[in-house]
């Protein structure tokens, strides 16, 4: 598997995604600084890591969305090459149009750093196939603009087309949008493309691969992807 | 010459900040404020005099940068 | 330009904070009246804060060496072996005064500047953590502060990637009227590749990098003679913004360009920036300085030389450049989009030079600028020890549940949670002991080695008996590494107490001093780097004397580390001590 | 009645964000922009109809919330 890891300016966990992706594929990522206008040679995956690119200033994602290494992520996924993107990542892939709606402001106006509960909507997708349908996994949050938001048309068309892929719940695995930790939409926590091919989540697998450091639940993730790759 | 920028969030976008800021008043003890809306502004100072120019440069700027249309609107001012 | 600058009158002399008989120093060792930009600098060397005048003679007494000593106190932050060649680079400094003011950028610029104090040794910073001590909870600013410091320590610290793993909360009426925020970075390098303060080598470039200068943090002493400046309509503000993303620039372009070998000597600008920094690295070296002010990129427009020199604006470094090594070294810059500048050369005439706009503003002898700083013997009264209290004196009503309730209620008792789940704590995914516990414990690289560190001191023991104190809360930092496995190896300091003016206060840092200094000794535990904050008082009343203990100590293997939680039912219980 | 209340940084103060704008204005080929300062914007409903009352309320707002007065200072505008 031949995976880039993207780095803007501000980006902080680019280091945690490739050791992760080391960690269960064996072979290390590339490092694609912003500046760059094209993607290592047969890249299949693409991430975009956490952290706080460009500051967050002006909006979350909104500077790096408009970097000039995004063309050529935005060629890669118009030719069906997987995206991930992490928490800032996700809010960079949302500001720059791949996929829809935006992130806000956590409800309680505050960075929260816990672990979450995330139920597993489908695993019919490159991104999630070790998993079962349905499971109920552990993954690390750490952000401060986590909230999903769109329009109700928006989220109506991820509903239908069944495109939330993780979702927020409770203890005893109940969707309970009055009691989502950053107060998303639908209790989302992660979204893909139409063609699947472009995933964008809050919460970080990455931190969750290690049985060291905390559980192993995000290591899946990661496995699948290259099991994904290994048949394409 | 100087311009300013408003962007605020569309109507229908749900504001968890100015919300916030209604609690805060509330419990701090000042009155009579029904709702707020938090929004940005950018104070811009722009090379040259021509107003036109100037509009088209901040619309350009707008679009491509300093709103996200999705959710929020512009208005551009000029000052003094 | 000289025209516009005021005359020394005695105001403006004790505007910067200098005494009659220091300002009488000033004049024998330069043997004229200083410039306005030489009082400044003078003010911003002999402040308590650069030149620990009234701590220095008792801080001698502290244990500083020990065989895994690499750097003990004396440059940015302290330095460790821990084996395999890697070093341990920590330091703990305050930012109390700012934080009152502005919580939030208060807190925020303290942990700026502490990580920088860190990466600028060429370490890497891997882990902070953080001492809060507020007044008490129904004090009606204390919930604007502790909501503000919070959020300003996890705004920088979660911006710029680095894990926050622990600290500690206090509250305390004493506290009213100054709150405390210590905050303590740890960071890792190689023992072959640390770098210091002190410059080597005539007629090489001085540089300047980061972020620009502003008229950020400029004291009183130009807010009083503010008609000659710029802006003097609006207040200026003695509190400066942070710009974590700026410094997350710094650190990725420092240590890129320290890899290059491009490095000879660097030294933030942390307070009175420009001038300490730039002096530091002369005096350590045996050199003078030659700036030119010209060539400092500036924020604001009409930044006089006094200015530039006082300004404390955040994310900037100082550094010496190897021969030949400029064009590598700004383009690395340039790729950071940091500002890089040649501001001046090393000399070898032992002078500290300023010059703006074809004048010369300062020309002082550089090693006396620090060394021949005041140093105070100031008289002290041992703190009177207090009565054995006689538990049959007590009105014990409280049954035990009652009393076990108000324990657990109390704000000092309650759980922290939802403080350190507002910062990032685990980021970079080393943190193998998350908050919660006795010590925070992060893994090195992939282990499984790992550091143990944690933050200690009860303040009202301190007030009680502050030998006993000081002692008490070295002991604790101890027992909370060896607790999660770790073997303590050294310690850094922050103490912060009242007005050392007064006997009673000074009383209090020389006894919390003796008891640390003890235990340190008798621990092998040293104290390789500190801080110390002093004038913790408003209307005469100091903040009780908290002396806090940041340690660190090693795991051979984290995977052996023992946690807090009982792990089973029918586990047999022992309490270990006397 | 409706109010703006215009908070921005002192002139002296850095503005992280303004300058992270300018710095990406720069690299989309949006040209003529000299500088950018980022502010906040609040727009507030008041009930009542006294402008007196209304410009006392916001005033009281800005002092105890909206603004922080060690680095920002603050306007308070009536609209339509
Ligand atoms: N300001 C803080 N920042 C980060 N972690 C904190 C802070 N205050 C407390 N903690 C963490 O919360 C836990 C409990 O702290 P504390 O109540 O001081 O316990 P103890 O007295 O056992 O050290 C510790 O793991 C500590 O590191």
């Amino acid at each position: 598997m031949k995976s880039a890891v993207l780095v803007f300016p501000g980006s902080n966990r680019e280091g945690d995604v490739a050791r992760a992706l080391e960690h269960v594929s064996g072979s290390k990522p590339a490092l694609v600084w912003h500046a760059e206008t094209s993607l290592p040679a047969g890249t299949d995956l693409v991430v975009l890591p956490g952290g706080f690119s460009y500051g967050d200033y002006l909006r979350c994602g909104a500077i790096a969305a408009r970097a000039a290494i995004m063309d050529a992520v935005r060629d890669h996924a118009a030719r069906g090459g997987l995206v991930l993107g992490i928490c800032n990542g996700f809010q960079i892939l949302c500001e720059s149009g791949l996929l829809p709606g935006v992130l806000v402001r956590n409800a309680r106006l505050r960075f929260i750093c816990r672990e979450a509960l995330l139920k597993v909507e489908r695993n019919d997708t490159p991104f999630t196939r070790r998993y079962s349908k349905g499971a109920i996994v552990r993954y690390p949050v750490a952000h401060g603009e986590g909230n999903y938001t769109a329009d109700a048309e928006t989220l109506k068309r991820l509903e239908d087309e069944g495109r939330v892929v993780f979702r927020y719940v409770m203890a005893d695995g109940r969707r309970d949008d009055t009691q989502v930790l950053n107060g998303a939409a639908n209790s989302i926590a992660g979204i893909i493309s139409e063609k699947l091919n472009v995933l964008g989540l809050m919460p970080h697998p990455e931190n969750h691969v290690d049985p060291l450091v905390g559980p192993t639940d995000g290591r899946a993730m990661f496995e699948s992807l290259v099991g994904a790759l290994e048949r394409a | 010459m100087k311009a300013r920028v408003l962007v605020t969030l569309k109507s229908a976008v749900l504001d968890p900040q100015g919300k916030a800021i209604e609690g805060a008043l509330r419990s701090l003890g000042v009155p009579g404020v029904a709702s707020v809306r938090q929004g940005k502004v950018f104070d811009v100072e722009l090379d040259g005099n021509d107003p036109a120019k100037a509009e088209a440069t901040l619309k350009d700027a707008c679009e491509k940068l300093l709103a996200n249309t999705v959710i929020e609107t512009y208005r551009i001012e000029f000052v003094g | 330009m000289t025209a516009h600058e005021p005359k020394i009158t005695p105001e403006l002399i004790a505007d910067h904070g200098l005494k009659p008989d220091e300002y009488q120093r000033i004049l024998k060792l330069i043997g004229r009246e200083p410039s306005f930009t030489e009082l400044g600098i003078f003010s911003a060397m002999w402040n308590e804060h650069c030149s620990y005048k009234s701590s220095r003679l008792h801080l001698r007494g502290l244990p500083t060496k020990a065989p895994w000593v690499i750097q003990g106190p004396g440059e940015n932050a302290g330095v460790i072996d821990i084996g395999d060649g890697q070093a341990a680079v920590f330091k703990m400094e305050s930012h109390n005064h700012p934080s009152y003011i502005e919580p939030y950028q208060g807190a925020a610029t303290g942990v700026g500047g502490i990580l920088r104090d860190v990466f600028t040794m060429g370490a890497r910073p891997i882990a902070a953590l953080n001492a809060l001590r507020f007044g008490d909870p129904k004090h009606p600013r204390t919930r604007h502060l502790v909501a503000g410091v919070v959020a300003g320590i996890g705004g920088y610290g979660n911006s710029f990637g680095v894990p926050t793993v622990g600290g500690l909360v206090g509250f305390h009426t004493r506290y009213d009227g100054n709150c405390l925020v210590n905050a303590m970075a740890v960071g890792l390098a190689d023992t072959d590749k640390i770098f210091y303060a002190k410059a080597t080598g005539v007629g090489l470039p001085v540089v300047y990098l980061g972020s620009k200068t502003g008229r950020d943090g400029i004291h009183g002493a130009t807010m009083a003679s503010a008609e000659f400046g710029e802006g003097a309509e609006e207040k200026r503000p003695t509190v400066q913004v942070g710009d974590p993303f700026a410094e997350k620039l710094l650190l990725e372009a420092c240590l890129e360009i320290m890899a290059a070998g491009c490095v000879v000597a660097i030294q933030d600008m942390g307070a009175a920036g420009l001038t300490c920094s730039a002096v530091e690295m002369g005096a350590k070296g045996d050199l003078g300085i030659e700036l030119d002010l010209d060539n400092v990129p500036c924020r604001e427009e009409g930044m006089s030389a006094y200015e530039m020199m006082l300004s404390e604006s955040q994310e900037r470094m100082l550094m010496v450049i190897a021969p030949g090594k400029e064009e590598q070294a700004e383009a690395i810059f340039r790729k950071w989009g940091l500002d890089f500048a040649i501001v001046g050369h090393t000399t070898d005439n032992l002078r500290f030079v300023v010059k703006h706009k074809g004048e010369v503003k300062a020309d002082l002898p550089i090693k006396e600028l620090g060394d021949e700083a005041p140093l105070y013997d100031r008289p002290w009264t041992e703190t009177p020890k207090q009565q054995r209290i006689d538990p049959a004196s007590l009105d014990i009503t409280a049954t035990i549940p009652g009393a076990l309730e108000r324990l657990v209620g109390s704000p000092d008792f309650a759980s922290k949670r939802w403080i350190w789940e507002q910062y990032d704590h685990i980021i970079l995914n080393n943190t193998v002991q998350r908050p919660g516990g006795d010590a925070a414990v992060v893994r090195i690289d992939d282990g499984p080695k790992g550091l143990a560190i944690t933050c200690d001191v009860t303040p009202r023991y301190c007030e009680a008996d502050p030998f006993e104190g000081g002692k008490q809360a070295v002991a604790e930092a101890w027992r909370n590494i060896t607790a999660v496995g770790g073997k303590p190896l050294a310690i850094t300091d922050n103490l912060n107490f009242g007005n050392p003016e007064r006997p009673e206060i000074m009383g209090q840092l020389v006894g919390c001093l003796r008891g640390l200094g003890e235990a340190a000794r008798e621990l092998e535990f040293p104290v390789v780097s500190g801080n110390v904050s002093l004038y913790n008082e408003t209307f005469g009343r100091a903040i009780l004397p908290t002396p806090t203990i940041g340690g660190v100590g090693v795991l051979a293997d984290v995977e052996k580390m023992a946690t807090i939680d009982f792990k089973d039912n029918g586990e047999i219980i022992l309490l270990v001590g006397e």
